[in-house]
């Protein structure tokens, strides 16, 4: 018997920490969508429940754990049940492979902010992704009715259209960087000139990006690519039946996936934890301020897409469902291969040269 | 792990595959059963690759061979499982049922 | 067809080019008009602390007005309830006894005066059709309750304070202090 | 050289070609320049050749690719020019031209394309002679040997709507292919035994042979000279090709096919100088058919039948030539023949064109008035086969008879016989013919006319030959050494001539005896003729032949007896296997086996009951059984061993 | 025990639970949920074996697609609402279970005794062959791209046609006429 345990408590902790920090913030985006929200439309957002209304989450959340728990009649309990428990799940494990930021030092010991460095990362991000879609298609099935049906088949198969468009968008980021593992990406970013700023993978693969942001809206189900939960047309969408916290659990895996792509896109294509024009390696005796840096940048990022997220909701109507699919199909797919192909020769033509 | 442990884990699992088929009626669920059957045959062929890696080490690639046939496996069951769900889907709508016996019409 | 203002926008039917068919440039106009909103005025105003200023003929709930020596000026001529569209206003006159002259104006007087406010539209037609220039319509919105019966505002809701017993209240009714 | 050596069958070959797919498009005067043309073109480029060989005296053979090519065994596609050949050559392609203009104007009558395929089919035909003549092995001699039998099928079936014509186009491809047979196993045997079909190489091995083998491979060979050549027993076609237009009848049946087998025996004479029994029976062959065919050419009616079996008996005396070594007589032969014989057809074949096809000499008569040309060259014609002097027939006969009284005297007493005969029918002929007044119908007098110049020109041309052709082969009785042919051919017969020289036993005829031969059969010739002459030229009835006429105007009953002894057997056998075997054994066989997988397969059905879980039940369980079985071997064997 | 041998324990027995209960699931649903989680532990097991791309793909491949095609499948026809038709006979299922069970015999009285798997070890005694886990890197993706693409590129490019046949097969089939 072998085991590092105090390997094991860290891990133990950061899972501990990422969990949380990713359930905190997906409380305070739905807080934040609410303000933004108020603030694309001159309004003023929750102003009640605390100093600018940031406690409202708090509100929400009591609310729907008071709220009554129903489950229909003729629905299949357990995997009723199943469902938002499998959606939360997918949108927690993604975060397991992204780094939240450099090293630091505790008690001796060099602690990566990042819970694992496997290298696959890029892939296991995707596995992880496609399996989010079994809680939608589980619970909207498990609700035995025909609307939540309707959209789980919606949301599944949007979901798996463009996760083919994102993931290929991803290859020809994968062409350069020559690496699965999201830590290596980000180093190979830090390095480049103006403070890493010039390694950032957006400069080079600007398609690219576009194509993974616009399958990220996707994945994410939001607007404009809503159409799982689009009011007007299937009344609430998959998670029609669910109430009290089951409910809370699918907006919150919603939220938390928000939360998660906006850290991939920034991890992949905006450097990561790179502070930009801000050059990381002359500063390494700062320690674990260096680190702090590198968070603050992180969340930086994220924070700005988030807000990308929201803005987007409240400028861009809802796509209809064969016009989804034909973005999806016949316009990004064909664009990501293309700019595979260009990317690949491109990199074979430099590496030749 | 001996090499012996992976070899019958998988032989038992090809077998309740191959249970599944003989007793179920079901044609999606047949279809799954093969599907096991076909993932029992991964796990060997994984188990075997790394069994070479481990008693030849001759060379950094032995044993290779065996993944790379699991991942033609697994692109032929792709192809495999869209092709056999579109025709379930087919006999679906003529016949409304997926139940294998009546998949019998070629009989006579 | 000649245009009969300068706001009709003739529509332009030719096809899309491709850079319009992307959308791209569209998308990020939209998302600056959006943005730009973050930073307009906003015009809402935190109610319950803080309230606008009504208009000067904002027309709010009912007053039964008083003369200066305080006695009712309703004759309950019935004019009001007759000009009223919405047919929100009832009474039942009676005749003045002896010993009530400090009370009413006139020989007659309402002894019931009664206004659906559920019912009222706020049309200040009663208040011109008063011969007496006894009702009007006050600056007061008319508040929030829970029950119908407390919409029907009776008699005693609607007079305005006695200017001789209760000169402070009576002012502030009339908004004069 | 080469090039012009692989022109010689070429240019035939591209006329055939253009004729042949063109032959819709082309006009009839196009046609006959391009046919005659290349015919020309060859005849000249013979001609070049003959003057080289005559010069250096050496053969010429190029090679030009691999026609077969089996491990060590090789057969070239190769082609020999010597004096035999090239002498052929110029026959061939000279006949060849004058017939080919005299078809432009005996076929006028036909559709264009008609006539173009005509053209097609002449020029194929002189393409595949000329492969005969021109190639340095036996395979392409035999490429040659059944590209002429395949013409000479196409040419006789020419007019195709006849059925008798499709017939006669049978009979003879079917004769041909017996002799043909004979011809390739002699082949084969060559090949097994020396393991090469070249003429040099076999030529100079034939000592390797044992003398049962070259007895066996002559008498093959020999075979297949008898079909070609039209010799006892395979002859009756010849005479029924005469359905074929006439131009074809004079080149095919009497100038060059039918030398095919003369050509070849001539080729490989060596051969048959040392094969003793073979050439005793090639002389008796010959000297049989000679006189046989002219007993029954003494009663034939049709003019082109007479002519017919005048040349079946004419190439046994070149067969009887050739059994008794007189190699260059029967060649010397060939030559006059083809000359005199091609003169006769096309003469006949200018008759035939006057009175509108009518055939039968009995209703001819006094066209000498109408048709002077043709008149003069005909007679020059019957004179020169006949053998009178000093015209060609008599120098060529002449030598073959001296060579068979050089054999066994009574060769040539016989071969005196069918000389004094042949000289008979032909002036019978001949003065039915043109002497005396015309029998035939008032409309066919009418339209009698000399024939065009197309026609007559080469009668001329040919009548001067035969006249002529005779004194290239002066005997030496005449004058010692003035046998120019003999001289020109003798690196062809010299190993013979030398193997003669040394195993002779026999004595030569004196000069003297030869003159008073000479002169005596001289004497019954003009006998004859003038017996001829008298008893035909003012011939008005005939009278039904009875008894030996008869039958030789039946032809001896020949084709009566083949279709007896051979014909009637094999219909029976045919039908006999047609109706009862085939019915019973064979189709009892086939639905037998039909009907019982039918009913095998009725019953394995069963098993196919649809249930795709049966399936793989059985499939498991099989696998189960096939895995105890590879493991168990062992146990299991032994435990069978213990129950059987 | 280490904890490779706990996880291999824990994983077969996940694997083999899960694949019974495939087959004793009455709903078709359950038996996809069922089947997902054997594939989680066959690719825990690649985990084990270091085949770490496989272990993804299989995730990505099998249970991001494959099962989610089957998910839709059973979705859309409904099934599970109704259970299976009960056999009316219960001796096929018995034939079934005893012929794959008696398969299962066979190959593992013939797997027990292989030659092939089995070594001599120093003390010349007969122990088998062993699939070592968490040893070497040829499960990563860089070596295995190296081969596919230079060794199998034939096979890799015959099997993307297949996909694309597959691909126009599943559409010409699944059209409605």
């Amino acid at each position: 018997m072998n085991i590092d345990w105090i390997l094991v408590l860290e891990k133990f902790l950061l899972i501990a920490t990422v969990v949380t920090i990713s359930l905190v913030i997906a409380m305070y985006e739905t807080w934040s969508e609410r303000k933004i929200a108020a603030l694309l439309q001159d309004r003023r957002g929750p102003t009640r429940a605390g100093p600018f209304g940031l406690f409202q989450p708090l509100a929400d959340g009591l609310k729907l754990f008071m709220k009554e728990e129903i489950i229909p009649n003729s629905a299949n309990r357990f995997l009723f049940i199943l469902g938002p428990c499998l959606a939360m799940m997918a949108a927690m494990m993604t975060s397991a492979v992204i780094p939240f930021g450099g090293t630091i030092e505790v008690a001796g010991r060099q602690v990566d902010l990042q819970v694992a460095d496997v290298n696959i990362g890029v892939l296991y991000v995707f596995a992880v992704v496609s399996l989010g879609v079994y809680g939608i298609m589980i619970g909207g099935w498990a609700s035995n009715n025909k609307f939540s049906l309707m959209a789980a088949l919606r949301a599944a198969s949007q979901a798996i259209s463009y996760e083919l468009a994102m993931g290929l968008s991803l290859i020809a980021l994968l062409f350069m960087s020559g690496s699965l593992s999201m830590r290596d990406i980000v180093t190979q970013q830090m390095a480049g000139d103006w403070g890493g700023f010039l390694g950032w993978n957006v400069l080079y693969q600007p398609l690219g990006f576009l194509i993974f942001l616009i399958a990220a809206f996707a994945e994410c189900n939001r607007t404009p690519f809503d159409l799982p939960e689009a009011e007007n047309e299937l009344n609430f969408g998959y998670h029609q039946e669910y109430s009290s916290m089951k409910l809370g659990f699918y907006l919150f895996a919603e939220y938390i996936n928000m939360f998660i792509s906006s850290v991939i896109m920034a991890t992949l294509f905006f450097g990561g934890y790179d502070m930009p024009f801000f050059n990381e390696s002359a500063h390494a005796h700062w320690g674990n301020w260096l680190a702090l840096v590198g968070i603050i940048a992180l969340t930086l990022k994220v924070g700005f897409f988030i807000f990308l997220f929201m803005w987007v909701r409240w400028t861009i109507p809802r796509f209809r469902y064969d016009q989804l699919m034909n973005l999806g199909w016949k316009k990004l797919v064909p664009l990501a291969l293309a700019n595979m192909v260009i990317t690949g020769a491109v990199v074979l033509w430099l590496n030749d040269k | 792990m001996p090499i012996h442990y992976y070899v019958i884990l998988s032989a038992t699992l090809f077998c309740i595959g191959i249970i599944g088929v003989l007793t179920r009626r079901n044609a999606i669920i047949v279809f799954m059963c093969i599907e096991l059957m076909l993932n029992a045959v991964n796990l060997l062929l994984v188990a075997f690759s790394k069994m070479h890696h481990g008693s030849l080490l001759q060379g950094a690639n032995s044993g290779i061979d065996g993944q790379i046939f699991v991942f033609f496996i697994m692109v032929v069951a792709a192809a495999e499982v869209s092709v056999g769900l579109a025709i379930i889907v087919m006999m679906y709508r003529n016949v409304h049922s997926v139940d294998i016996n009546f998949l019998n019409r070629l009989k006579n | 067809m000649q245009a009969l203002t300068n706001r009709a926008k003739v529509v332009d039917r030719k096809p899309m080019t491709f850079i319009e068919r992307l959308y791209l440039w569209n998308i990020l106009k939209g998302m600056f008009i959006t943005f730009s909103h973050i930073f307009k005025k906003r015009p809402t105003i935190n109610y319950p602390e803080k309230k606008r200023p009504f208009s000067p003929v904002f027309r709010g709930l009912h007053v039964l007005n008083r003369d200066e020596e305080g006695r009712e000026r309703c004759t309950a001529c019935g004019l009001c309830a007759l000009a009223c569209p919405a047919e929100a206003i009832t009474m039942e006159a009676a005749e003045r006894k002896i010993g009530e002259e400090h009370l009413y104006r006139e020989e007659k007087y309402a002894a019931r005066y009664e206004v659906n406010m559920l019912r009222c539209i706020f049309c200040g037609l009663c208040e011109e059709a008063c011969p007496k220039d006894a009702v009007y319509l006050s600056e007061t919105p008319a508040p929030p309750n829970f029950t119908r019966e407390s919409f029907i505002y009776k008699k005693e809701d609607l007079l305005i304070p006695d200017p001789t017993k209760e000169p402070e209240a009576f002012k502030k009714a009339k908004g004069l202090s | 050289m080469n090039n012009l050596l692989l022109l010689i069958p070429l240019l035939p070959f591209i006329g055939f070609l253009v004729n042949g797919l063109f032959r819709k498009s082309l006009s009839k005067s196009m046609t006959g320049i391009i046919g005659s043309g290349v015919i020309l073109a060859a005849f000249v480029i013979s001609l070049v050749l003959f003057f080289k060989v005559k010069g250096s005296g050496a053969p010429i053979v190029v090679s030009y690719f691999d026609f077969i090519s089996v491990d060590a065994f090789r057969i070239p596609f190769a082609f020999q020019v010597d004096q035999l050949s090239s002498l052929f050559l110029l026959i061939i392609t000279g006949i060849g031209f004058l017939i080919h203009v005299y078809s432009t104007a005996y076929m006028n009558g036909e559709r264009p394309e008609h006539f173009a395929r005509y053209f097609a089919y002449l020029n194929l035909f002189v393409f595949s002679m000329l492969l005969l003549v021109m190639g340095a092995n036996f395979v392409i001699m035999f490429i040659g040997w059944e590209g002429v039998g395949l013409c000479s099928y196409l040419l006789i079936g020419y007019w195709f709507k006849n059925n008798n014509y499709n017939y006669a186009a049978k009979k003879a491809f079917v004769m041909n292919r017996i002799g043909d047979l004979g011809f390739l196993l002699a082949i084969f045997w060559i090949i097994a035994k020396l393991g090469t079909a070249t003429y040099s190489d076999v030529f100079a091995q034939v000592g390797s042979f044992t003398p049962t083998e070259l007895t066996a491979i002559t008498l093959l060979l020999f075979v297949g000279a008898m079909g070609k050549s039209a010799q006892i027993p395979l002859y009756t076609w010849l005479p029924d090709a005469m359905a074929g237009p006439t131009p074809v009848s004079a080149l095919i049946h009497a100038a060059t096919m039918v030398t095919a087998g003369i050509y070849m025996i001539a080729r490989s004479n060596i051969m048959y100088t040392i094969a003793p029994y073979t050439s005793d029976i090639v002389a008796i062959i010959g000297l049989a058919t000679a006189i046989f065919a002219a007993t029954i050419a003494l009663k034939q009616n049709d003019i082109k039948k007479v002519l017919a079996y005048s040349t079946v008996s004419q190439l046994g005396y070149m067969f009887l030539g050739l059994g008794v070594g007189a190699y260059t007589g029967a060649v010397f032969n060939v030559m006059t023949h083809a000359f005199f014989k091609a003169l006769l057809f096309l003469g006949a074949g200018s008759v035939i064109h006057a009175m509108h096809h009518e055939q039968d000499i009995r209703n001819m008569g006094g066209l000498k008035k109408h048709m002077p040309v043709t008149h003069i060259t005909f007679l020059l014609g019957c004179l020169a086969i006949a053998g009178v002097p000093p015209f060609s027939g008599f120098f060529s006969k002449d030598e073959i008879l001296v060579g068979a009284y050089n054999e066994n005297p009574l060769f040539y007493y016989i071969g005196v016989a069918g000389a004094l005969m042949t000289a008979f029918y032909m002036f019978r002929l001949y003065a039915l013919t043109f002497l005396g007044k015309f029998r035939g119908t008032a409309e066919q007098q009418h339209h009698l006319h000399e024939s065009p110049s197309a026609i007559t020109i080469p009668l001329i041309v040919l009548a001067i030959l035969s006249v002529f052709g005779g004194f290239l082969g002066i005997p030496a009785v005449f004058a010692e050494g003035a046998h120019t042919l003999e001289n020109f051919l003798a690196p062809i017969f010299a190993a013979s001539a030398t193997y003669n020289e040394s195993h002779t036993t026999g004595h030569h005829l004196s000069h003297q005896t030869e003159w008073i031969m000479m002169g005596a059969v001289t004497l019954l010739i003009v006998v004859v003729i003038a017996f001829a002459w008298r008893a035909y030229s003012r011939r008005e009835k005939f009278v039904e032949n009875r008894g030996l006429g008869k039958v030789l105007e039946n032809k001896w009953y020949v084709d009566e007896l083949y279709d007896a002894i051979i014909v009637r057997p094999l219909h029976l056998v045919g039908g006999f296997i047609k109706d009862v075997f085939e019915r019973s054994v064979v189709d009892g066989a086939v639905n037998g086996v039909g009907r019982l997988i039918q009913y095998s397969s009725r019953q394995v059905r069963l098993i196919q009951n649809g249930q795709v879980g049966s399936y793989i039940l059985v499939m498991v369980l099989s696998l189960v059984v096939i895995i105890l079985i590879l493991r168990e071997q062992e146990v299991i064997f032994t435990a069978l061993r213990r129950i059987f | 025990m280490s904890i490779t041998e706990i996880v291999f324990w824990f994983l077969s027995g996940l694997a083999l639970v899960s694949a019974i209960m495939v087959l004793l699931s009455k709903n078709p649903v359950h038996s996809v949920l069922w089947l997902i989680a054997v594939f989680f532990a066959i690719s825990g097991h690649y985990i084990l074996l270091n085949a770490q791309f496989l272990a993804i793909v299989n995730l990505i491949v099998y249970a991001g697609a494959i099962m989610v095609l089957f998910l839709f499948v059973i979705m859309l026809m409904n099934q599970g609402s109704e259970p299976e038709p009960r056999s009316k006979s219960m001796w096929i299922k018995m034939a079934g279970a005893i012929s794959g069970g008696s398969l299962l015999l066979v190959m593992v009285a013939v797997i027990r005794q292989s030659a092939n798997l089995v070594v001599r070890n120093e003390a010349n005694d007969i122990v088998p062959k062993e699939a070592v886990a968490r040893v070497g890197d040829i499960g990563l993706i860089e070596k295995l791209g190296n081969v596919l693409f230079t060794e199998y590129v034939v096979p890799f490019e015959i099997s993307s046609v297949l996909f694309l046949s597959a691909m126009v097969g599943a559409v010409v089939i699944g059209k409605k006429e």
